[in-house]
């Protein structure tokens, strides 16, 4: 099988995330992804489009956001980039997993955001942020097939 | 801008947002008129979650502020949990934090 | 309400334009729509892309479609664009409902193409062709309130 | 390219394409497909949509090709036409040049 893909563009506002991320869940449809992994996919991509629209434009409309889905035999992958200020790698890379832990003894101590990029590195088998002549990408990879465990494959 | 259907029954505050998506666009507005609940001095609250079908970061993060303004003496409860926001309380570890029930009836019958 | 709007763009290759229908499909269900006439639309959606690959590019590979959904209160708008060969006005203007008609009594005489252009007239309240500048746009409106008759409104 | 479940009953041939979408991308290879059926002399053909949820004006063109070369002594019949596929006929005025059955059985009942 040859791979397909298919590019959306939205205006950065954050009225446009829910049709991405609506047209990206339909998109998995076409994969042996389960509903509930679909759901998942769908929530990775709207967490980084918001990243894109609050972090990287600081909530500015007139920009782009640019979501490039290609799905493969065995892979999904999806690229979310935007051309604002870019990520600092450390930050990228110390979001892990452990920031979703909690103390159920002690909610007061529970964070009320920065769930975004742990959710991403939790769900997808592989995430790589890259910055290059201005644009950035935030590159996710959903394998489906030997889904068993995580890896760190590049593209 | 978010709609909500509320009621009263004994000490505990039914709310229904009415939004498919609790998400970043509708977060601000969801926590801010939560908080006026809790102003007014509500402090048991039962989310009915029946017409939400997505929720992302924001919006949980949104849940967890109200959960915080309600404080050690308040309560929050969920009921009406779709599968993909079940999931995605699971995957932010939350389903160890939220009360959640099937129904609102199991849900005020618990309270009680 | 605010308007909503998504650009959705694939490679001219006809293994991409399932991916298009299905999130156009996935999109309408934001409308009042009912699912028979978001499969509608998609069908819409689907005739002026692959007449933008088969026609404008000829077949050709390479090339881009790009369909813009912008999601009114009271409409739905689909631009298709291409920038391949441009479609006489002529052929446009003369694809009316009645190629649709058929004789039952003479199979042999019906038609085995022909049906895009008229399928999207019949389906859709307002279908204008326009060139300009290499770029070719098919903008197809569907109205989501008073529905009841066809009318010829511009944008 | 697209792939086929076939069988026969009697005089008729039943073909059930495995495909959500008929659509240019398929069509061709399905008209081939059974033009070879009707060149090694079948002139009763059933198609089974049951897995088609999409056709567009290919798909359908491909159908018209396929009626024609059966041509005056061949016969075409259809069941298993989902809502929007059906939809797709009347669009096009084929729902009164198709013989449509709900269910296989329907159609080989009242073919013998
Ligand atoms: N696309 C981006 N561009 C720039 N900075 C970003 C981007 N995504 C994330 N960040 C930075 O990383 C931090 C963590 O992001 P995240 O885990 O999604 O949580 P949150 O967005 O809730 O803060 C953000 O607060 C921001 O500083
Ligand atoms: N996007 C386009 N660019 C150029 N020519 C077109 C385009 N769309 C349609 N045409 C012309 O109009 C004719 C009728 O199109 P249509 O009604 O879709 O039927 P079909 O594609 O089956 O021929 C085509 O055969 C082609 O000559």
């Amino acid at each position: 099988m040859e791979q397909k893909s298919i590019k959306l563009i939205i205006e950065s506002k954050l009225e446009n995330v829910a049709l991405l991320g609506m047209a990206i869940n339909k998109l998995c449809s076409l994969t042996p992804l389960s509903e509930v992994e679909s759901y998942q996919v769908e929530l990775c991509v709207v967490e980084a489009v918001n990243n894109s629209i609050k972090h990287a434009y600081e909530g500015k409309a007139c920009n782009e956001v640019e979501v490039v889905f290609t799905l493969y035999p065995s892979k999904v992958v999806v690229d979310v980039c935007d051309r604002g200020k870019s990520m600092e790698q450390s930050i990228f890379n110390e979001k892990q997993l452990s920031a979703l832990e909690v103390d159920p003894n002690d909610i007061m101590k529970l964070s009320e955001s920065g769930r975004g990029i742990p959710i991403i590195k939790e769900v997808m088998d592989s995430v790589v942020y890259k910055s290059k002549e201005g644009k950035n990408c935030l590159t996710m990879i959903k394998r489906l097939e030997a889904r068993g465990g995580k890896d760190n494959d590049s593209i | 801008m978010i709609q909500f259907e509320t009621y009263e029954k004994d000490d505990l505050l039914i709310v229904k947002p009415k939004v498919k998506r609790l998400d970043a666009i509708v977060a601000v507005s969801f926590k801010d008129k939560i908080t006026e609940f809790i102003n007014q001095g509500k402090k048991l609250i039962l989310l009915n979650l029946n017409d939400v079908n997505f929720i992302d970061s924001s919006g949980l993060g949104a849940i967890v502020t109200i959960l915080k303004r309600l404080g050690r003496d308040g309560k929050l409860y969920l009921c009406y949990v779709s599968e993909p926001v079940e999931n995605m309380f699971k995957l932010t570890r939350m389903d160890k934090i939220f009360k959640i029930f099937d129904t609102e009836e199991q849900a005020i019958q618990s309270v009680k």
